[in-house]
């Protein structure tokens, strides 16, 4: 059926395998890591895991370096076509190092780990491997690689979110987050399929100058299309593929949550960028005609929709975690108003929220992990009186919270204020999608202030004191630094600003 | 010396992180010295400032600095944006004769603030910490020349503000703070489209790039044609005129954007009502004097007499329910709303009698509310009750306070020889003479009579007659035959002590001056009020000829 | 600056100097330091004696005027107008001085009487502060040069009555007439404020002599309509201060003021400043203006009348006798008797004064009994004030040889001559009123002249009093012991007020005035008050309707002989410049601007018999009426009553005018309080915040959520996102199958919404 | 057999479809997770169908490449599954998923 290659054709894949291995070095780094992990649990079997941590820590450290040094190097494809090196790329590369990082540094101080599970085991490995998952859904230009990429990353994240083993809410969270998760790749491979078969190819540039230059039939596209969205929007946790997170987010463990809430997150938003970017065909003029579908109404219906709906539902919530899962579908909606629009500063744009988003969010879950420790409890009744015990992590929830309401002088106003500058540099064209953005910030205040208003304005019940909330040094210290970056990068973003630019150029594509 | 008068409560109120929260006493001492050098600061200011330069635009010969006072520009921000240039954000600050009385009343206020504070025992470190935070942002909105800082001390005051009301409020603290903050984020976020369309219309005319300076957007020239905000996009221009209209109207506040108001009031502990009267709320006109109106004068032109119907509005609407009220702090509360009426009526009358009455107005009822909160609050402190009938008779027992009283409600009803009535009658004299807001003028006067009504009622029910059966205190024949006031649980001094009388002293001081002689704060607006008036008639735009 | 000018400043800031001591350092002053009071002011009148011997009797120049001003409000260079100053200033004519030397007298012979009325009060020394703030702005308002600081004034003296009326305000009753005595002022004062503003708006200056030139100029841009406007609103300001009908309802009241207050503020001086500045506004006045205020002083002097006949409380009697004297003067006003009426002015304010002292002495002798009802035979008890009282009373109601009889019948005779030049019909009714009147007050002078005097004491008769500690409250110095029913407490009052009356007696007789004691024109006053031309008579009356620029030409060809003021216009330097205009006018004898005025005064002039013959038959009527009922017993007055039950309880109650504004303005306005309050509440709140009654019903609201933010957040929009989001969280079940549901759903939904795209 | 069209593409697309629509009908049915599980094979099959149909009818690896893949990632997910399953089993005593909502709203 198929033609064997011949020896010279051998002779150059292989070559092509070996000069793109040179592009992948951190991967194959923290595959290293992945499996040095594994080997350490064994051999340092019933001793601390601090050890463990501490490795997966300076592990993704060095990671950074390698990461550093790929920008040196062109962009360009690897292995076929099935992976790309660029500017694009290497943002999330780093964004997702770092959020690993974080992930595990909140781990270190979660004492639920200690009550819930005798070993850490293979925990940090499989955040490893969700790290490398991210970066390789980040990077992935072929549906294949798409999927496979996801799928790691999905498998990681139940076993997870399932990580308490002994803890209902964990394994429900679990459960839910399998089943949901694997309809979710299964409807997606399916809408690969399909569009496999209208364009016999699977690399995305391909893809779109395929359909570009042959046409299709619309209807397959639209069943194809939607399948893709239902996997991609599962990803992001965008209404109305969102009915997974709030129960997934409230019974993980909550340094994956965070994770899920952010990198997870930023993973499925990379994808989709890249597959709308790249995958769809832009540059015909009636490719609306001809598609039967406009992934930009879809995209501003799905933004729309996660806007109002994470918000709105959000005010009813009564448990902290569960509120900011409410709060995270919200803010998927945020970040896909700017990629809408569809050019450098909507990519800019889309970039530095995540930025924001990372620090905000982290720093606000691991407030509330602080909290736990010392009450037990993520209800927000159990805040009461917080902001006189735990004056340090009342002030930095707070500060984390103002930021994701997107009040100055915080990171996430900036980051507001990037998203609708893209939007109001097409003119009036997304003048509603603003308008909605603005009035869903306003709602979301409510909520979001709940926090501080246990906190601050009310008394707790308990007599508990200072002293014995004290979360530690260590803690208030790493929260004091979140804290100030939140507010440092919301008065002096160029840095971000500009690192969120350098990155806004994909391979293939030349945005405007 | 600007950034040292923005900057000096927050540095404040930094040592005062650094101090430990026993020291209440050291806490209160180094808010002190930082609002009184502050004031010395803006006096000194004061005396600097050259009243010839108009400001309110860039200059004649086209310095983007225009003729401003004290200006500090630094870059603050500049990002390469590729196809849109770079946007450039400036630390861009200065003050020309809108803002340089404003900037005074801040400083005086924050400090009368201070004094006032120290009643509060509650959490004193927490609550200095916001305090000078908020006297910091307030400073800032006044003295800011780029939206963008404006917008970001604008939003800085709403936190600090929430907590201030919400910890040491009263008793239904946390709907009030709530809704405070709702009811502002929600009239400013719409702010924060307005300024990124203008950013996308307004070019610098030096560097020819994007630009938040509102000193550049004051000037039509520099607007692009087709820009979402230029002159050929009338239905947005309108549109975001009238958004940012809301967005102040709501801090003024303007009927029917009023209601958290009273509330706000009523819950906030007394400096906190000072502050917000006496300074927050002329951000809102402030901000529609530096922004609203400067930026889109052809709207503000075709809006003038509807600005002026909410101004009469807000004047009789916010009289009527001061006279119904049973709550002191209400009714003052109310009677804010009504006098916020004048600056609005004034403003839509458009020319420099009008104007410099909203001006001139915004000083002195920043002046005389403070002095009625205080007093307000001189009364709650001794009697934990606000209600008007549980009090009678207070004159003979307090003359004193009775006199104070006396001055600050003649001085809010507007009579001669108080300042207040200076600011009103220039604003009836504007609003009368232009001919667009006549007719409401005259529907206004009404607001004198109502304004003199409740204020005389309440003054007749707390202070003349007898004391009342029900009073919340009691009478005692003292040693000398003579009956003396006693409240049930108050050890200080019955009639002011000397910590009141710091405070209210100087404003009643500043308010019969300015009523005799008003040209030290006049003779500061004019020149920028006569440039102000001139940028605003209409303009006969580019595009429509 | 001329030495008069400086003078005058002198005499405006003295009494200012009183009040700023006394209010602050009373307490530490011996006698409280009432001699201050006493001494300023007897300087000021000192100085203002001089200033009226310098201006009125040593130039003797009926156009005598000297103006000084300074920038007070510098506006800058306005957009459209120029540069803009807001001047203060200081105008002296003969008028002024004449004000001058009247208020300064009068407040120091208050003062000097206070010392022994007001002895013992616990509040002494801040009385006498008051009376020194009053007569600061009493005089601002004489000697203001425009409309702004006479604004300024006029205000003051609201305040200073206020603060005067409720002296006593430990009494309900005095807290209440001070509110309603501002309040009624403050309504009169937003007219005055909008006729200000009027005449302001075109001119740009509120300078008397600016505004009067550019009206001569013609440059009034808007209709003559606004112009008659602007008029009538001013003297809205003098309808509230001179209590006109019919906002006279607060000047009854005030006497619940101590009684010299009343004698200097409601009767000789702050009620006068009410005429007194529709005098100085006088030459903008329409002819329509002018029928408004002719109407509304004569019904005034009617209604106040009737409703004196019937009052028991003796200051009340005086009151409305004051309410009634002031529409006459505003009656003179209206029918062009300018002078006339300037010359009452000056008698009112000395006679009144005198029986208002009078009848403070006679309370303070009484113990504080105010009732003529219990009173009677205080002739042989109180002889000094027996005579100074009747004295005053037959100036009051106009016998001849009194300076009342010579002001009321030029005011009267003016009235007759308007009649018959505005063509009789409706207008006889000015003067026939007036004529009325004139008996009204004959006869209820009399009245109150034998109860109080003659007779036996009535004071066992009075009821027991079952609120008998008012008394003592009234003046709170009454500490005196429990037999003030008795009569042997009565005694003459001590030197320091009687001095006064002697003095106000005099002043009430006619040689004061005039040689001739049945012509006050003859006098010194008339000569020197003559009616000043109107700037807006008939030759301006087209001109108000005519486009712009057409204003000079008819002008000069209209009245080109008038004393327009054309040099002003030019060279606003007032005071030589006015001065010489004024002289010039003076040489012409009554050349008068336009026809109107002049027949006006050429009538009256020619009416003058006949009105002294109808007034003085209409005062012996009076004196006569109420002989045959009180000295005579021929009538019985109770009996009468009871005839006429639904006339007596009209004019016993006012008119019903309190019950009348009760009921309407005061009921309605605080139930429109109630009602936007109300409204504010619930309905604004509610829209703009949330609809709360409606979100507590909401079964699903927790109460944390209800609490904090349903409950006052309850509007619509609050409502309806908190409805939303309660119900699209049901969506989330908890069962992952509705999860997986729901996500076909989202696929099956848009993959139907594209697909009739598609095929459409 | 000739009235018998020969097998073409239409017919592997249709068996795809046909399955997809089962293993949908499964997930949203059936009660047991094992089922469900069995449901989401069922997808994944139908898409591996559509590959290999696809890419012997367009020409091209990619598809059979593709579907081994998916056959791979599928066996992995079913462990990883089954072991959720039966921790859930153990703190449930059950395997019945709507009775698995502790968390909702």
């Amino acid at each position: 059926m198929f033609e064997l290659p011949s020896g010279a054709e051998i002779q150059g894949i292989i070559a092509s395998v070996t000069a793109s291995v040179g592009f992948f070095i951190p991967e194959i780094y923290l595959s290293v890591l992945f499996m040095l992990l594994i080997v350490i649990d064994l051999v340092a079997k019933g001793r601390k895991n601090n050890l463990l941590s501490i490795t997966t820590l300076l592990g993704l450290a060095g990671t950074l370096f390698f990461i550093y040094q790929q920008n040196a190097l062109p962009a360009g494809e690897l292995f076929f076509g099935m992976y790309v090196l660029d500017k694009f790329a290497l943002f999330f590369k780093y964004f997702f190092v770092l959020s690993g990082m974080l992930a595990v540094i909140v781990t270190m101080s979660d004492e639920q780990f200690e009550r819930e599970v005798k070993s850490m085991g293979e925990y940090y490995a499989l955040i490893v491997s969700m790290v490398i998952g991210m970066i390789m859904m980040a990077s992935s230009a072929d549906l294949l690689m798409i999927f496979l990429s996801m799928e790691l990353v999905s498998f990681t994240a139940y076993i997870l979110t399932g990580y308490f083993k002994r803890n209902h809410r964990s394994s429900e969270a679990a459960l839910k987050y399998l089943v949901y998760g694997a309809v979710s790749s299964g409807l997606m491979v399916y809408g690969f399929s399909l569009i496999y078969g209208l364009t016999a190819q699977t690399n995305l540039l391909k893809i779109s100058m395929s359909l570009a230059a042959h046409g299709y039939d619309p209807l397959v596209m639209i069943l194809a299309t939607l399948f893709v969205l239902a996997g991609i929007g599962y990803k992001i946790g965008a209404v109305p593929f969102h009915f997974w997170s709030p129960d997934v987010y409230e019974g993980a463990p909550t340094p994956i949550t965070a994770l899920l809430s952010v990198a997870s997150k930023a993973a499925g938003v990379a994808l989709l960028m890249r597959f709308y970017y790249i995958a769809v065909p832009h540059n015909v003029k009636s490719y609306e005609d001809i598609l039967g579908i406009d992934w930009h109404t879809l995209l501003m219906l799905l933004s729309v929709a996660s806007m109002i709906y994470g918000n709105v539902v959000a005010l009813w919530q009564k448990n902290v975690k569960r509120l900011l899962a409410y709060s995270s579908i919200a803010h998927a909606g945020y970040l896909l108003l700017s990629i809408i629009v569809l050019d450098e500063l909507g990519t800019q744009a889309t970039l530095f929220y995540l930025l924001s988003y990372l620090l905000m969010n982290f720093g606000a879950f691991y407030v509330v992990i602080l909290i736990a420790n010392k009450t037990g409890s993520e209800n927000l009744e159990d805040y009461r009186g917080l902001g006189k015990t735990m004056p340090i992590a009342g002030a930095a929830l707070t500060v984390f919270l103002v930021s994701l309401v997107g009040l100055p002088p915080t990171v996430g106003f900036i980051g507001k204020l990037m998203i609708f500058s893209a939007l109001l540099s097409k003119g009036s064209l997304y003048m509603w999608l603003a308008l909605i953005g603005i009035m869903t910030s306003v709602i979301s205040l409510y909520y979001y202030m709940l926090i501080p208003l246990n906190m601050y304005l009310r008394e707790s019940g308990n007599g508990s004191d200072a002293k014995s909330m004290n979360p530690g040094m260590i803690a208030q210290v790493l929260m004091s630094v979140l804290m100030f970056l939140t507010i440092y990068f919301g008065l002096f973003f160029a840095p971000l600003s500009d690192f969120a630019r350098y990155s806004s150029s994909l391979f293939g594509i030349t945005l405007h | 010396m600007l950034s040292l008068i923005v900057f000096l409560p927050i540095i404040a109120g930094l040592v005062i992180l650094a101090v430990p929260s026993s020291q209440k006493q050291i806490i209160r001492i180094v808010s002190l010295l930082a609002a009184l050098a502050q004031g010395v600061l803006a006096v000194l200011m004061w005396r600097g400032y050259n009243p010839a330069l108009p400001g309110i635009t860039a200059g004649a010969n086209g310095s983007a600095l225009g003729s401003f006072q004290f200006v500090e520009k630094l870059p603050w921000i500049s990002l390469n944006l590729g196809s849109f240039g770079s946007l450039n954000i400036e630390y861009f600050i200065g003050v020309d004769g809108l803002s340089v009385t404003m900037v005074i009343l801040t400083a005086l206020i924050s400090a009368i603030g201070v004094l006032s504070s120290w009643t509060i025992q509650k959490q004193v470190k927490g609550y200095f910490i916001l305090y000078n935070l908020l006297a910091s942002a307030m400073m800032g909105c006044f003295v800011a020349l780029d939206f963008f800082l404006f917008y970001v001390f604008w939003e800085i005051m709403l936190l600090p503000m929430y907590f201030l009301i919400g910890i040491w409020g009263g008793p239904n603290r946390e709907y009030a703070a709530i809704k405070f903050f709702l009811y502002t984020l929600f009239g400013s976020v719409f702010m924060l489209l307005v300024m990124i369309g203008l950013y996308f219309s307004v070019l610098d005319p030096v560097t020819h790039n994007h630009t938040f300076s509102l000193v550049a957007m004051a000037s039509q020239e520099n607007y692009i044609k087709d820009a979402i905000l230029g002159p050929d996009n009338v239905m947005w221009r309108y549109i975001a005129f009238i958004v940012l209209f809301i967005g102040f109207a709501i801090k003024v506040p303007m009927f029917p954007f009023h209601t958290w108001l009273p509330d706000a009031h009523v819950e906030a502990p007394t400096p906190i009502s000072v502050i917000l009267a006496g300074v927050l709320l002329k951000l809102g006109t402030y901000g529609m004097l530096r922004i609203n109106f400067p930026l889109f004068p052809e709207v503000f032109h075709a809006s003038m007499y509807v600005i002026g119907i909410f101004g009469a509005i807000n004047i009789i609407y916010g009289a009527f329910c001061a006279l119904a009220q049973k709550d002191l702090k209400k009714m003052v509360a109310y009677s804010s709303i009504s006098h916020m009426g004048y600056v609005l009526l004034g403003l839509a009358a458009g020319n420099s009698e009008g104007m410099t009455g909203a001006l001139y107005q915004m000083f002195n009822h920043g002046t005389i509310t403070a002095m009625l909160f205080l007093l307000v609050g001189v009364i709650y402190d001794r009697a934990h009750t606000r209600q008007i009938e549980k009090f009678g008779g207070l004159a003979s027992y307090m003359p004193v306070y009775a006199g104070i009283v006396t001055v600050a409600w003649f001085a809010s009803l507007g009579l001669p020889g108080l300042s207040g009535f200076i600011s009103e009658a220039f604003v009836f004299v504007g609003a009368f003479s232009s001919v667009t807001t006549r007719y409401i003028a005259m529907v206004s006067v009404l607001g004198i009579v109502f304004g003199a009504a409740y204020l005389l009622w309440s003054l007749q029910r707390m202070f003349l007659g007898k004391r009342r059966a029900d009073a919340a205190y009691d009478l005692e024949i003292g040693e000398d035959g003579h009956e003396h006031i006693h409240f049930h649980d108050w050890k200080g001094k019955i009639d002011l002590d000397g910590r009141e009388l710091a405070m209210l002293v100087p404003l009643v001081i500043i308010t019969i001056f300015l009523g005799i002689y008003p040209m030290p704060v006049i003779g500061m607006l004019t020149s920028s009020i006569n440039k102000l008036v001139q940028v605003l008639t209409p303009v006969v735009l580019t595009s429509m000829n | 600056m001329h030495s008069l000018i400086q003078l005058s400043i002198v005499v405006l800031l003295l009494p200012l100097l009183s009040f700023v001591i006394l209010i602050f350092f009373n307490r530490r002053l011996p006698r409280r330091g009432d001699f201050i009071g006493v001494g300023i002011l007897g300087t000021a009148f000192a100085i203002s004696a001089y200033i009226f011997w310098s201006v009125v009797v040593q130039t003797y120049d009926p156009a005598f005027r000297l103006a000084w001003d300074f920038t007070w409000i510098d506006l800058g260079n306005v957009p459209g107008v120029g540069p803009l100053q807001i001047k203060m200033g200081i105008v002296i004519d003969n008028l002024t001085s004449i004000m001058l030397a009247m208020v300064t007298l009068i407040s120091l012979l208050v003062h000097l009487y206070s010392t022994g009325y007001m002895a013992g009060d616990k509040n002494y020394g801040r009385y006498f502060a008051f009376l020194g703030i009053f007569t600061f702005s009493m005089l601002g308002i004489v000697l203001s040069d425009n409309l702004f600081s006479i604004y300024i004034f006029w205000e003051l003296v609201g305040l200073s009555s206020y603060l005067l009326i409720g002296f006593f305000f430990e009494k309900e009753s005095a807290a209440d007439a001070q509110k309603k005595a501002f309040l009624a002022n403050r309504v009169g004062d937003i007219g005055m404020w909008l006729g200000i503003l009027i005449l302001y708006s075109q001119f740009h200056t509120f300078s008397f002599s600016e505004i009067y030139a550019n009206l001569a100029a013609g440059k009034f841009a808007m209709s003559h309509a606004w112009l008659t406007a602007a008029g009538i609103l001013l003297f809205m300001g003098c309808v509230g201060k001179s209590a006109q009908f019919p906002l006279h309802i607060w000047l009854p009241d005030a006497m619940e003021g101590p009684t010299p207050v009343s004698a200097l503020i409601h009767a000789a001086t702050m009620v006068a400043a009410g005429v007194y500045f529709v005098a100085r506004i006088f030459v903008i006045l329409t002819p329509d203006a002018l029928h408004v205020i002719a109407f509304i002083g004569a019904s005034t002097a009617f209604m106040a009348a009737t409703i004196a006949i019937t009052q028991n409380d003796i200051k009340r009697v005086l009151a409305y006798s004051t309410v009634s004297q002031l529409g006459y003067m505003v009656l003179g006003l209206g029918v062009g008797a300018y002078s006339a009426a300037l010359f009452h002015l000056v008698t009112h304010a000395f006679f009144k004064a005198c029986l208002f002292l009078g009848s403070g002495a006679i309370i303070h002798a009484m113990h504080h009994e105010q009732d003529m009802r219990w009173m009677g035979g205080l002739r042989k008890h109180m002889p000094w004030t027996f005579a100074t009282f009747t004295l005053a009373t037959l100036a009051l109601a106009g016998l001849p040889l009194t300076s009342g009889f010579l002001s009321k019948d030029a005011i009267l005779a003016g009235a007759i001559g308007f009649a018959q030049v505005e063509g009789g019909g409706i207008f006889y009714l000015i003067p026939v009123l007036g004529f009325f009147s004139a008996m009204l007050t004959a006869f209820y002078m009399g009245r109150q002249i034998w109860l109080v005097f003659f007779g036996e004491s009535r004071t066992h008769l009075k009821p027991a009093d079952p609120h008998h500690s008012d008394h003592h409250a009234h003046d709170s110095h009454a500490s005196h012991s429990d037999d003030h029913h008795t009569e042997h407490g009565v005694h003459e009052v001590s030197w320091n007020m009687r001095a006064p009356l002697v003095i106000l007696a005099t002043l009430s007789v006619f040689f004061v005035y005039s040689p001739d004691p049945l012509d006050g024109a003859k006098g010194w006053f008339m000569k020197m008050i003559p009616t000043p031309a109107t700037v807006v008579g008939e030759a301006n009356h087209q001109i108000g309707e005519l486009p712009l620029g057409t204003h000079q030409p008819v002008l000069a060809g209209v009245a080109p002989t008038t004393e327009v003021s054309a040099p002003e216009v030019a060279a606003p330097a007032h005071g030589e410049a006015h001065a010489a205009a004024g002289a010039e006018h003076a040489e012409a004898g009554h050349h008068y601007a336009d026809a109107r005025q002049a027949e006006i005064v050429h009538a009256g002039h020619a009416a003058h018999y006949t009105a002294i013959y109808i007034s003085s038959i209409m005062v012996v009527l009076g004196i006569g009426l109420a002989f045959v009922v009180y000295v005579f017993g021929i009538i019985n007055p109770a009996t009468t009553a009871e005839t006429l039950r639904p006339l007596y309880l009209f004019s016993l109650n006012k008119w019903y005018w309190d019950e009348i504004y009760d009921a309407t303005v005061i009921k309605g306005s605080m139930l429109l309080a109630t009602m936007l309050s109300w409204f504010d509440t619930n309905v604004v709140d509610g829209l703009v915040n949330g609809i709360a009654f409606l979100t507590k019903k909401f079964a699903f609201a927790n109460a944390g959520f209800d609490k904090y933010v349903v409950d006052g957040m309850v509007n619509f929009t609050a409502f309806s996102v908190n409805t939303t989001g309660a119900l699209l969280r049901k969506l989330q079940t908890g069962k992952v199958q509705t999860y997986v549901v729901m996500l076909l759903l989202a696929v099956f939904g848009y993959f139907v919404y594209y697909y009739t795209r598609l095929i459409n | 057999m000739e009235h018998l069209a020969p097998i073409g593409l239409n017919h592997y697309l249709t068996i795809s479809a046909i399955l997809l629509g089962l293993g949908l009908f499964a997930v949203m049915t059936r009660k047991n997770a094992i089922v469900i599980l069995m449901g989401v094979e069922l997808i994944l099959n139908a898409a591996n169908i559509n590959f290999l149909a696809f890419s012997k009818y367009n020409g091209g690896m990619e598809g059979v490449m593709f579907s081994l893949f998916v056959i791979v990632l599928a066996a992995a997910e079913a462990a990883i599954a089954l072991a959720v399953v039966i921790n859930i089993y153990k703190l449930f005593k059950s395997v019945d998923v709507s009775s698995i909502d502790t968390m909702k709203e």
